[in-house]
């Protein structure tokens, strides 16, 4: 059961920031990360080879960004294509997130007055 | 902030130049590397260059509060009619090609349909949301240009 | 499945376009941005009715975004669950809206109001987007616009607490945020898609070649949303965030924000993991004991509270856990209870909170020790907390009883006599810290000697509204339980 | 050693992971709230170079189409996705920095245990 040792792992590493004080907490703390990296070095090793063509990720939904994108879209940066096209809504989400970001900066400054 | 002349010069110098960049890259999005987000960074940019080389008044002078938040809610306002209008067309939420919209021939200037007019609503949209977080985040310190360069 | 009509993305758009226009009229017509955002939240809610009307017990619809089929693009789903959570996200939200309209002049400066406006719109549209959206990566995105807002609806507010509950409540969420990115990215690796359904149909075979990297990203899922929706051990930003924060946002954040995250973490649980999964390793099994710990130390901090908002807070702690229950006793039975619960915590703690929100307003006390006799004087909100503290005590006649009993029930049906007694021990401890409140406020026979201001009409409507959705949830509760019992046949 | 063999392989991936605990540590550890802001940075960061690391392939070039030649494209989509991540990376350190600001006029410290210290004594 490696992997809920990891996840307790990672609560408690996140917990620990509350409940120990400062010196036991950052020898605590080193100690508990080596450990997840140590059990994600295995979760690394598993993955899919980098820069490998036959990895899950070359499926067919790049292959047709790359290939129909440029009649598709009528763009030919096909990351332009896929942020404002095929996946625009994330894109709305992101004006938002400015959008928002701004509010938010706006009304904390506004309203604690010095 | 700056009480240094060759700094100012420069800057004045230089600012024009990459707001023109900034446009070329929020105009060529789909053509290059780039896009809205980078060009509207680089546009900001030259904004929060000019403020930080002359002081805030000179900043505000090239874009003031009421055009900037004008520009932020409209930027954004744009990039939600732009999908809008694709519902009118007939297509689903943000559609392209399958709204109407003219793709013309790839690689063209003119071509890509709505994805153009996006890329120029988000530029405008972050160029404005660059300046005005500097610009708030910075105002209401002492007044700028009171601090004696000490060097 | 058919197209659905532009109605669920038109919910989304509707929201985000008034909160576009909100800040911009707030300059020149202040009524008027108040005006549009709850035009725009009365209209998302009745769309989604429609949409409640168009999707039936057990069919399901999906919009594509952009006309572009799913692994390309994003999807929406609408169905049956997923349209009860949007109904109860626009329907609540546009409660506690009109009780913001009354409430905020005297908690925040005139000059933010549009901006609370023009945030709480994002709020609800990047709530109900959550909900509908049926993609991994757009799910990231509307989950760092719902902890933006949120964060800011506490920060908002003139108090150097409110500044401190908010940094501490943002550098949380972006912790969660990042965990659950990286989940994505390793999920993302795995099978190549970020469509909850694409995904589901890949894990299963991608499971007997990269195990760890699913175990991994469970885990890293797991702590994400325990973070964002306060489980248990991860809850500590929640107490001081919704103290501090204005009434009206304490009871959005405590009645609709947290509840978002535990109904998206059920979401992965059951549309994004294969069921084989879930069976190979014992997923729920944590959820369960988490919750039930989540429960019985919600109820215990919340005992030793001396402050009214903390303690309901605190509460809020015990409550989300009862709902993690739900998903992690894996049971229809128990998820019935634990899906109720959503609905039935909305109402519950947003109607505690609008009353303690009036209290504040009317004498400025927070202390629960001076809460004596103000029964007299301000008769109408301790009312609404009465019926409050029943609910959450699970008195019958209450939406409380209903959840809690389905709950119970699930525990009997898979013999986890344990869990039911967690349950039962908690109810005793709600009934410790919230009767002698009422108790005190009605029956003691000291004078309340605070001055009492009085309460506008639309916090005293939304207050009356509040007690009335309580009880008519624990009375007219058998159309949604069988609603329930139909949309769960799906994942069984 | 056969797993040594696969994390020199995978060299990208390892670093993206080892980047993020560090933030994480760093998150953890440190009281000083411009830290922790920077600390959620490499956070993001390390995972916006897994992401990106997902969509590289040997010998492949950034997935510009150009007619008529023959060319091996990296894939698109976590690229645009990661251009989405970075926004929204910005825009919540912008929103931390502004709250960090006023936490600095009211209680004029930026160190997490000294404001703890100073609510205790009110």
């Amino acid at each position: 059961m490696f992997y809920i040792l990891i996840l307790f792992l990672l609560i408690f590493a996140l917990f620990l920031r509350f409940i120990v004080g400062v010196e036991l907490r950052s020898i605590l703390t080193i100690y508990l990360l080596g450990l997840i990296v140590y059990f994600f070095s295995f979760a690394v090793a598993e993955m899919p080879t980098f820069g490998n063509p036959h990895n899950p990720a070359f499926n067919e939904v790049p292959e047709r960004y790359l290939e129909a994108g440029p009649s598709e879209t009528g763009a030919i940066n096909i990351i332009s294509s896929v942020i404002t096209d095929y996946r625009a809504f994330d894109t709305l989400g992101e004006a938002t997130v400015l959008f928002v970001a701004i509010a938010a900066v706006v009304a904390t400054l506004k309203s604690h007055r010095d | 902030m700056m009480d240094d002349q060759i700094v100012r010069i420069t800057s004045r110098l230089v600012a024009p130049f990459i707001q023109l960049y900034g446009i070329y890259i929020i105009l060529h999005g789909h053509l290059s590397p780039g896009g809205g987000f980078s060009g509207g960074a680089i546009f900001g940019a030259s904004l929060v260059l000019i403020a930080l080389s002359f002081n805030l008044e000179a900043g505000i002078k090239q874009i003031s509060h009421q055009t900037a938040s004008v520009l932020e809610s409209g930027g954004a306002l744009g990039f939600a009619l732009t999908g809008l209008v694709a519902i009118a067309f007939g297509g689903n939420y943000l559609a392209n090609r399958s709204a109407g919209f003219p793709l013309g021939e790839a690689g063209q200037f003119f071509s890509s349909g709505a994805i153009l007019v996006i890329t120029v609503f988000v530029g405008i949209k972050v160029a404005s949301t660059i300046t005005t977080l500097f610009y708030n985040i910075i105002e209401k310190e002492e007044p700028l240009g009171n601090h004696k360069q000490t060097d | 499945m058919e197209s659905a009509g532009h109605q669920p993305v038109l919910i989304i758009v509707l929201l985000l376009i008034s909160a576009f226009i909100a800040p911009l009229l707030y300059r020149r017509w202040r009524f008027l941005s108040g005006a549009v955002v709850l035009a725009a939240l009365t209209g998302s809610f009745i769309t989604a009715l429609l949409l409640l009307s168009k999707s039936g017990a057990s069919s399901s619809l999906s919009y594509h975004l952009g006309n572009w089929p799913p692994p390309w693009g994003i999807e929406l789903i609408i169905d049956p669950l997923r349209v009860y959570m949007l109904l109860v996200v626009t329907g609540v939200s546009l409660w506690i809206f009109i009780y913001a309209l009354g409430d905020l002049k005297h908690e925040l400066h005139n000059d933010v109001i549009g901006w609370y406006y023009s945030l709480y719109a994002v709020l609800v549209a990047s709530m109900s987007a959550i909900t509908l959206t049926n993609d991994l990566f757009n799910l990231f995105v509307l989950m760092e616009i719902c902890a933006i807002t949120a964060c800011a609806i506490i920060t908002i507010k003139d108090q150097r607490e409110c500044l401190e509950a908010g940094f501490k409540y943002l550098i949380m969420s972006a912790m969660g945020t990042g965990c659950f990115l990286l989940g994505v990215a390793m999920i993302y690796m795995v099978t190549g898609y970020l469509n909850y359904s694409f995904i589901q149909s890949e894990l299963s075979l991608a499971l007997t070649d990269y195990p760890l990297n699913i175990f991994t990203a469970a885990a890293l899922f797991i702590v994400a949303f325990g973070t964002k929706a306060a489980l248990f051990p991860l809850h500590v930003w929640l107490p001081d965030a919704h103290a501090a924060a204005p009434s009206p946002s304490s009871a959005m954040l405590s009645g609709l924000v947290i509840k978002i995250y535990a109904f998206a973490l059920f979401m992965i649980f059951y549309r994004v993991f294969p069921r084989s999964l879930l069976d190979t390793i014992p997923l729920n099994e944590i959820i369960l004991w988490l919750g039930a710990m989540g429960v019985m130390f919600g109820s215990i901090y919340a005992m030793l509270q001396t402050d009214l908002k903390k303690m309901l807070a605190y509460s809020s702690i015990s409550q989300i856990a009862f709902i993690f229950m739900g998903i992690g006793l894996d049971q229809p039975l128990a998820l019935t209870g634990g899906l109720y619960h959503i609905m039935v915590h909305a109402f519950t703690k947003s109607t505690l909170f609008m009353s303690a929100g009036a209290i504040i307003y009317s004498t400025g006390v927070r202390r629960i020790s001076d809460l004596g006799g103000i029964g007299k004087v301000l008769p109408l909100p301790l009312f609404a907390f009465t019926i409050g503290s029943a609910s959450m005590i699970g008195l019958p006649g209450t939406g409380g009883l209903i959840s809690k009993w389905y709950l119970a029930l699930g525990t009997l049906e898979t013999g986890r006599i344990l869990f039911l007694l967690v349950i039962l021990a908690s109810s005793l401890l709600n009934a410790i810290y919230y009767m002698p409140i009422v108790i005190n406020a009605f029956m003691s026979g000291e004078e309340f000697k605070e001055k009492v201001k009085i309460v506008p009409l639309s916090m005293q409507v939304t207050l009356a509204a509040g007690m009335i959705l309580v009880v008519i949830s624990g009375i007219f509760s058998r159309q949604v339980i069988i609603f329930f019992e139909q949309a769960l046949t799906s994942l069984y | 050693m056969e797993i040594i063999s696969r994390l020199t392989e995978n060299y990208f991936y390892l670093v993206a992971v080892i980047l993020f605990v560090i933030g994480m540590h760093t998150m953890l550890t440190h009281s000083n709230m411009i830290k922790k802001v920077i600390a959620m940075n490499i956070m993001d960061s390390s995972v916006f170079l897994l992401f990106v690391a997902i969509g590289y392939r040997h010998g492949a070039q950034a997935p510009i189409i150009r007619e008529g030649v023959d060319i091996v494209y990296a894939n698109p989509l976590p690229g645009a996705l990661i251009v989405t991540g970075i926004v929204v990376a910005v825009s919540v350190t912008a929103y931390a920095l502004s709250i960090i600001v006023k936490i600095q006029r009211s209680y004029e410290t930026v160190d997490c245990d000294e404001i703890c210290e100073l609510r205790s004594e009110d």
